[in-house]
């Protein structure tokens, strides 16, 4: 059984109260959706087990992660990947861009010779729309952002992990690349089974290449549920102000002209309440209190007490709400 | 669309060598400095190889004489060939330096590596005690180490010790910033993805990337070392028999050379040490230049 | 333009320097401010440059910049020509003038114009000059009693008479207070002072002690007593601790006005005694300056002799002198203006080794080290050919050169041949000893080299020991130089290696070199031996011969006998490696000043040492040039 | 700024005044050197001791000054000594206390060290900058980059080179001494020309001695800052060149190099103990030079200490008020 899930208590700002589990046999695509500070990045670098929670744990196949040890531990490694946000500062300057293929070939051991090993990356950067003549050998300063987060992508491919964690790999890319890097990622989880977490500031991407979509707030899940119920019909004021900041190309609709004027930020610490509290425009008194996750359908869950004629769902079993 | 092709301008690649001279032709600093450390080295092997050693030491040839074709550095009051001497002492110099300065690089780099990627109690510790260390003043301390041991037992290995042995904070801290610094770069998470461990991280990944400060700390930690060794020998506190450029000048200073003419005696090793103190502050300056990746104009 | 701007940076240095560097030069009070002004703007009109620095110097008041120096208050006006300037590094502690102040107190550095003997020694004279005693006879034939007789007049600089009652003081000081450098002295040989009356004191012994007089109450060269004043000492708690300052009275002729971390200046005062008995013209040099010249270059010594910033200093290499000469005509030495520009003192240097420990105890090494030692050359190179380099422990003064002058004495250099130069007879002495070359052509052996570390002194050795180490060295002997302060201890502890020192001891008989080496100073290894006692030798034959000289006075027959028989020891055993007979080379800037003691000008018969304990009598015989 | 980090710095403070006092007293004590025999060999050495039973003053003085007890006993009530700001009395220079010695001492060392360092602050980064700003005229650069090479000029050479020829060759300058011979310096004006003549020499050695160092870092500083977004921006705001260097280059770059000032002081101190000596000047320097030479070691503890503790607590002064001067930074 393939399973993961996430579960941080309190505590750390960074993120609070977030439960999210995958299955294996279902591979899907994910979304985590918010603005910078909402604790998207957070939440990979835990999954990926490069910080520890401070409470709560990380499970992938069952193991706590922090726990994993020698084989296990790289089997982990393997399995669990992901493309970072910028291209540049996932190549080590030192070396050719090569060493970002070479050295997982080599760790986990996935050629049995050079030649192979060869073919192997060859054969990943042709599938990224990469002429390995033109890439291999180089410095990475001497590639464009493009071709550089294509070396990324092909890099995952090559090691076929088991879910991919995906932190805003467009968000530095040029335009006309970025339906190319999406579409290869779709494809990964289309061919070959893998999960994608899809970490993105950005709706519209989410909204093309995504099955579902948590949307979080300064560490705390706002909304979530089925990728398009949840972008076209949001339920929780901060879901609507993103959504109404996308600069649809529609010019008959002005940007950013709708009811719900988001309250200039307050700097001051939310430490009980709901998150959003002081930007929301319909903040109540008993907003003070942090609204539990109400289930609003099948597919969307929203933290808000203007849903409160909805039942609420313990956040551990939020993932149950999400399609695949 | 997955297979769409971009097409590349074809782009020659420079052999390494051709590199090398380019950016050296750019970096004026790096390339006067060590043009001149190669001339300080040339002279020293081509001097090795035609001198005879024994003439660097007192006795051996007529004292007292000004430079000429013979002794195209003159001779000292004790009779001293002054072109052996220099050659023998820039030799003992370079032997300090490089020994001092790459004791005091190497533990800087372990010091530095294990504090800043570990990090915790250790971290706190080595910061703490460099951080204490820093502001006492490492000459006099150097000096009093100096005239508390056994006149015997000063040689340039242990005057090399001597300056070593408080010399480290410097490079452990550079260093220790950097790979602090350094550890957070996102190809190390790769690399951790990539199933590194962590010595593959400290050796593969980090350590490279930090090779110009290192060899920024080296020469610098040199440079520190030949001078400390240098002001030691000219205060009399060095192996005084050995030729050592500081040990030259404390001779001449002690028999009064300027005062009785002999200025060729006290010169000679001043410029000397102007030349290799001098050399080696434009190579750190054009290493910094190097390391500095804002300076490092893109290719 | 570049030129133009580093005048302007030096200007705009010196005037931020002036400002700070200046400020702690706050006057005290405001009224010695005020009345220095007025002095200085008086004395601005006079010509000479340096008379007048010296003028607006003397002008001073107490005011100084450092709040410690010590200073009687304000100075009169002295001009350059009537001030003496001498050069000495001054080490001992600002203020001390007191001689029983201990650590501290030195006769060197200007004290010696403070204090008096019983009597001088005029070493090229070779004659006795009475001083505060007009007489001091051996009432007995067995040299057990002595009568001090003092002279009438003389006093201190408060008007106090000097008594019997100062000399007895002093003698007892000496005999009760441990820390006084001639308590040991005075317990071995003195049984009693009595003060018969006002002038005339008895001193009786426990032994014959022909040489007390000499050695103990005579003051020549660094060695023996001046007298103190009771009537100041009696007073103090602790007459070690006393530091003396400017206030305490002396029997000299200066006075101490001002010292600080760079100079000393003395003043003379008008009321000595010496004068009004006849025993002295009044001095003509009114102030004297003792220039601090510690840690100065030779270069800058020298040059400033050159320059005629001073009058005096010390000590010269050989070859600075002689450029000293030729640079400035006016300066002289003792040996005019020929070579080698110096007088012999007192201290031949040997090559000392402590005979208890390996393989310093096997006479061939010893030997084997002097045989190493090339004396020509050193005479040749460092010495610029001047005849220096010696086989003996003792200076060649007029009765010692009469005593190595002897057919017998002569017998034995011919037989011993101390002054050879063999380094294969040497090898030939190491290898019988047991020693093999190793891979660095050193001796060795098991698996030790020989350490022949010398230990020296870097103000007065750095050119003879880097030659001495590379000759042994050359001979196979693990040399090197050891300049740091612990090199006395080596000595005294007797520390394995080489010890460049000197034998201050015979002026007139070998008696007291030769002593050095008597038994009673052979202090095992771990304890510490007495200066210049450092070969802790011990042989009862010697001591036989030397406890049969000790009753008798130097022209006994016996006497002379055994010191023959002794001075055969020390060659045949090498006790130390004699190697050089100590020159000081003192110039004599003329400028200003003249009549002073050179090998022409004998006069009293004193050496030109302004240091030492008759350089009293050097300074108050000068002649103004003008 | 909080109190506890106040509390938190002259912790620090204390530390290094630990560290360095156990340093300075342990090592002297390593070898097995005595003092008081040495000091005594001073005496001996310029006559007057001969047959003095030496043993006996010695053991004498040594209980006197405790060096006969167990080390650890010592380092106790040296500790306690310090606690009490008492730096112990110097052997040598007997019954004068350390801190009288430093006091001494120490106007003339603050009165060159203040000017030679500021002075060298200042030109040093100046020409630092303007070495590296890219947009200073090639003429000055050309005139500041070569002053980079004075940091391989050690100041004793300079002084020595300098006094050669000046003094000397040339017989412009006195060649060595706070004031000539037979002055006593005060307040007028005779007085202090002739200390500013004095002064000019080791002035300038150990300006030009110790300016390399500061047109280097300076140099180094500039160029990072160079590449910095803000100065970019400002020079696309179209501000003059003069503005930019003065107040987005040389104020930024300037800040990091005001912490290596307080830093630089022990450096200096080490460059005026040899210049003290080379030029005869009295001063913490030479008390420190008489002091090694004859193993006082009390002095040279007394003197580390005190050079520590002032650098030490400058660079927490400096720490302290840096946020002052750097708005980035607040406590």
């Amino acid at each position: 059984m393939y399973t993961r899930g996430l579960l941080s208590k309190t505590s750390t700002t960074a993120l609070n109260d977030v439960s999210l589990k995958l299955d294996e046999s279902e591979p899907t695509i994910l979304t985590v959706a918010g603005e910078s500070g909402s604790g998207k990045t957070t939440l990979a670098m835990l999954m990926l087990g490069f910080i520890a929670p401070s409470s709560g744990q990380i499970l992938y196949k069952g193991q706590d992660i922090s726990r994993l040890r020698g084989a296990d531990r790289m089997t982990f490694r393997r399995e669990v990947q992901a493309v970072f946000q910028d291209p540049f500062a996932v190549f080590n300057p030192f070396y050719t861009v090569d060493h970002l293929l070479t050295v997982p070939i080599q760790r986990f051991k996935l050629a049995k010779s050079k030649r192979e090993a060869r073919d192997k990356m060859e054969e990943a950067l042709t599938a990224v729309g990469l002429r390995p003549e033109d890439i291999l050998g180089r410095f990475p300063h001497q590639l464009s952002g493009g071709q550089r987060q294509r070396i990324n992508v092909a890099r995952a491919l090559l090691l076929r992990p088991r879910l991919l964690i995906a932190d805003e790999p467009v968000s530095m890319v040029d335009a006309s690349l970025r339906a190319n890097i999406l579409e290869t990622l779709r494809s990964l989880q289309k061919n070959y089974g893998v999960s994608i977490v899809y970490i993105t500031h950005d709706l519209t991407t989410a909204y093309h290449i995504a099955k579902s979509i948590v949307v979080l707030y300064r560490g705390a899940v706002m909304e979530a549920g089925d990728v398009d119920t949840v972008i076209k019909r949001p339920q929780h004021p901060y879901t609507q102000l993103l959504i109404d900041s996308i600069p649809w190309p529609d010019l008959s609709r002005r940007w950013g002209e709708t009811d719900i004027k988001a309250r200039e930020a307050e700097h001051q610490e939310i430490t009980t309440g709901c998150k959003f509290y002081p930007r929301c425009p319909f903040a109540m008194e008993k907003c003070t209190v942090a609204p539990p996750l109400f289930q609003l359908g099948t597919h969307q869950a929203a933290s808000c007490y203007l849903q409160d004629q909805h039942p609420t769902i313990p956040s551990e079993h939020l993932w149950k709400l999400l399609p695949v | 669309m997955a297979t769409i092709a971009f097409p590349q301008p074809e782009v020659r690649q420079p052999s390494r060598a051709t590199l090398v001279l380019r950016y050296l032709r750019r970096n004026k600093s790096l390339s006067v400095g060590l043009l001149i450390l190669l001339f300080l080295v040339a002279f020293t092997v081509i001097g090795l190889l035609t001198i005879n050693p024994k003439e660097a030491y007192p006795l051996a040839v007529r004292a007292k004489q000004p430079p000429s074709v013979t002794y195209p550095f003159g001779t000292d009051f004790f009779g001293r060939n002054l072109y052996a001497a220099m050659v023998i002492g820039m030799w003992q110099t370079a032997l300090i330096g490089v020994l001092a300065g790459g004791l005091g690089t190497l533990i800087g780099v372990v010091l530095g590596f294990t504090s800043a990627y570990f990090g915790g109690i250790l971290d706190a510790t080595v910061k703490g005690i460099c951080q204490i260390l820093t502001p006492i003043p490492i000459f006099l301390i150097q000096v009093v180490i100096a005239g508390s041991i056994d006149r015997r037992s000063v040689t340039i290995y242990t005057m090399a010790l001597i300056v070593v042995l408080l010399a480290w904070m410097g490079p452990t801290l550079v260093i220790r910033s950097q790979v602090l610094s350094m550890k957070e770069r996102q190809f190390v998470s790769v690399a951790k993805l990539s199933g590194v461990g962590d010595m593959g991280i400290i050796f593969g990944e980090i350590l490279p990337n930090l090779l110009p400060f290192i060899a920024a700390s080296f020469v610098t930690q040199v440079f520190v070392s030949v001078y400390a060794s240098f002001y030691l020998a000219v205060v009399g506190l060095g192996p005084l028999r050995e030729p050592l450029l500081g040990n030259i000048i404390w001779g001449a200073q002690l028999q009064g050379a300027f005062f009785n003419g002999w200025w060729w005696w006290p010169i000679t090793p001043a410029v000397a040490m102007v030349l290799i103190l001098g050399s080696l502050a434009l190579v750190n300056m054009g290493l910094d230049e190097l390391a500095n990746p804002r300076v490092r104009r893109s290719e | 333009m570049a030129r133009f701007k580093s005048l302007t940076l030096f200007m705009i240095t010196a005037l931020v320097l002036a400002a700070c560097g200046g400020a702690p030069a706050a006057p005290a009070n405001p009224q010695a401010g005020q009345a220095s002004q007025s002095a200085a703007a008086n004395t601005a009109a006079n010509e000479s440059p340096e008379a007048s620095a010296a003028a607006e110097g003397d002008a001073s008041a107490s005011a100084s910049p450092e709040p410690q120096p010590i200073s009687a208050g304000p100075l009169k006006d002295v001009p350059r020509d009537r001030t003496l300037v001498l050069g000495w590094g001054i080490t001992s502690p600002i203020g001390v003038t007191n001689p029983w102040a201990i650590p501290g107190y030195t006769h060197q550095e200007g004290n010696a114009f403070m204090w008096e003997p019983l009597s001088y020694f005029g070493i090229f004279s070779d004659k006795e000059i009475p001083w505060l005693a007009e007489s001091m006879e051996y009432t007995k034939d067995d040299f057990t009693a002595l009568q001090i007789k003092l002279r009438e007049g003389a006093a201190w600089s408060d008007g106090t008479p000097v008594t019997s009652k100062d000399v007895v003081f002093t003698f007892q000081g000496q005999m009760n207070n441990e820390k006084l450098p001639y308590h040991a002295q005075f317990e071995q040989f003195v049984k009693d002072v009595k003060a018969v009356d006002e002038q005339t004191i008895d001193v009786t012994f426990k032994m014959p002690a022909p040489r007390f007089k000499f050695e103990v109450l005579t003051l020549k060269f660094d060695t023996g007593i001046p007298i103190v004043p009771a009537h100041a000492l009696e007073k103090q708690e602790d007459v070690n601790a006393y530091a003396g300052g400017v206030e305490i009275p002396h029997s000299g002729p200066y006075n101490l006005v001002s010292w600080d971390k760079n100079q000393k200046i003395f003043d003379l005062r008008p009321d000595w005694w010496a004068v009004k008995a006849g025993v002295m013209e009044q001095p003509a040099a009114e102030r004297i300056i003792v220039v601090n010249i510690a840690g100065q270059s030779m270069d800058t010594v020298a040059q400033r002799i050159v320059n005629n910033e001073m009058d005096s200093a010390l000590d010269m290499r050989s070859a600075v002198i002689g450029n000293i000469i030729s640079q400035n005509p006016k300066v002289t030495t003792h040996t005019g203006n020929e070579a080698p520009y110096g007088y012999l003192d007192w201290w031949p240097n040997s090559l000392w080794v402590n005979t208890q420990i390996e393989p310093y105890n096997q006479v061939p090494v010893r030997r084997a080290i002097s045989l190493a030692v090339d004396r020509d050359k050193i005479d040749e190179i460092i010495y610029e050919g001047a005849n220096i380099s010696t086989i003996y422990p003792f200076p060649l003064y007029p009765g010692l050169q009469e005593f190595v002058d002897k057919p017998e004495v002569q017998a034995l250099v011919e037989k011993y041949q101390p002054s050879k130069h063999d380094i294969e007879e040497s090898a030939r002495l190491m290898q019988e000893a047991g020693f093999t070359k190793n891979g660095d052509d050193l001796w060795e052996k098991d698996g030790q080299t020989v350490n022949a570390t010398i230990s020296g002194f870097e103000g007065i050795h750095s050119d003879i020991v880097p030659v001495l180490v590379e000759m042994l060295r050359q001979a196979g002997f693990d040399a090197a130089i050891d300049f740091s302060p612990s090199a006395y201890q080596n000595m005294a502890e007797g520390n394995p290696g080489l010890y460049m020192f000197g034998h201050g001891a015979s002026l007139k008989d070998p008696y007291a070199a030769l002593e050095l080496y008597h038994s009673r100073h052979s202090a095992s290894v771990g304890t510490t031996a007495g200066n210049n006692r450092f070969s802790r030798y011990a042989n009862p034959e010697y001591d036989k011969l030397l406890d049969a000289m000790a009753p008798l006075s130097e022209d006994d027959p016996t006497f002379q006998e055994n010191a023959v028989k002794a001075l055969e020891i020390y060659w045949r055993d090498q006790i130390d490696i004699p190697v050089i007979q100590w020159l000081h080379r003192i110039p004599y800037n003329q400028t200003y000043w003249t009549n002073w003691p050179t090998q022409e000008n004998v006069a009293l018969g004193t050496n030109g040492a302004f240091w030492a304990h008759t350089g009293l009598l050097v300074v108050t015989n000068l002649k103004p040039a003008q | 700024m909080s109190i506890k980090k106040v509390l938190q710095r002259l912790g620090f403070l204390l530390l290094v005044i630990w560290a360095a006092s156990t340093i300075t007293f342990f090592i002297p004590r390593l070898s097995s050197r005595n003092p008081i025999r040495e000091r005594f060999a001073e005496l001996a050495r310029t006559g007057g001791f001969s047959p003095a039973d030496l043993e006996i003053i010695i053991a004498a003085y040594s209980a006197k000054f405790g060096i006969d007890r167990p080390l650890l006993e010592q380092y106790a009530s040296y500790m306690g000594s310090i606690a009490r700001f008492d730096l112990g009395i110097s052997l040598h220079k007997y019954p004068k206390t350390v801190w009288e010695l430093i006091m001494e001492a120490l106007p003339w060392t603050i009165g060159l060290l203040l000017v030679t360092t500021i002075l060298s602050f200042v030109i040093g980064n100046l020409l630092g900058a303007v070495a590296a700003w890219p947009r200073s005229p090639g003429w000055l650069r050309a005139f500041a980059t070569p002053f980079v090479l004075l940091q391989g000029v050690p100041p004793v050479l300079l002084g020595v080179l300098l006094l050669f020829f000046i003094g000397f060759r040339l017989k412009l300058l006195p060649l060595g001494g706070a004031y000539s011979i037979g002055r006593v310096p005060q307040w007028d004006w005779p007085s202090f020309l002739d200390l500013l003549k004095h002064q000019i020499l080791p002035a300038v050695s150990l300006i030009f001695g110790s300016m390399g160092a500061w047109v280097l870092s300076m140099r180094g500083m500039g160029v990072t800052i160079q590449g910095e977004d803000y100065v970019n921006f400002a020079e696309h705001k179209g501000l003059s060149g003069y503005t930019i260097f003065k107040d987005y280059y040389l104020r930024n770059a300037l800040l990091p190099q005001v912490t290596g000032f307080a830093l630089a002081l022990g450096t200096v101190f080490t460059s005026a103990i040899v210049a003290e000596q080379i030029f005869s000047l009295p001063g913490v320097g030479s008390v420190l030079n008489d002091a090694i030479r004859a193993n006082d070691f009390m002095v040279i503890y007394g003197i580390v200490l005190f050079i520590t503790i002032t650098v030490a607590s400058l660079m927490v002064l400096v720490e302290l008020i840096y946020p002052l001067l750097d708005p980035r930074i607040r406590h």
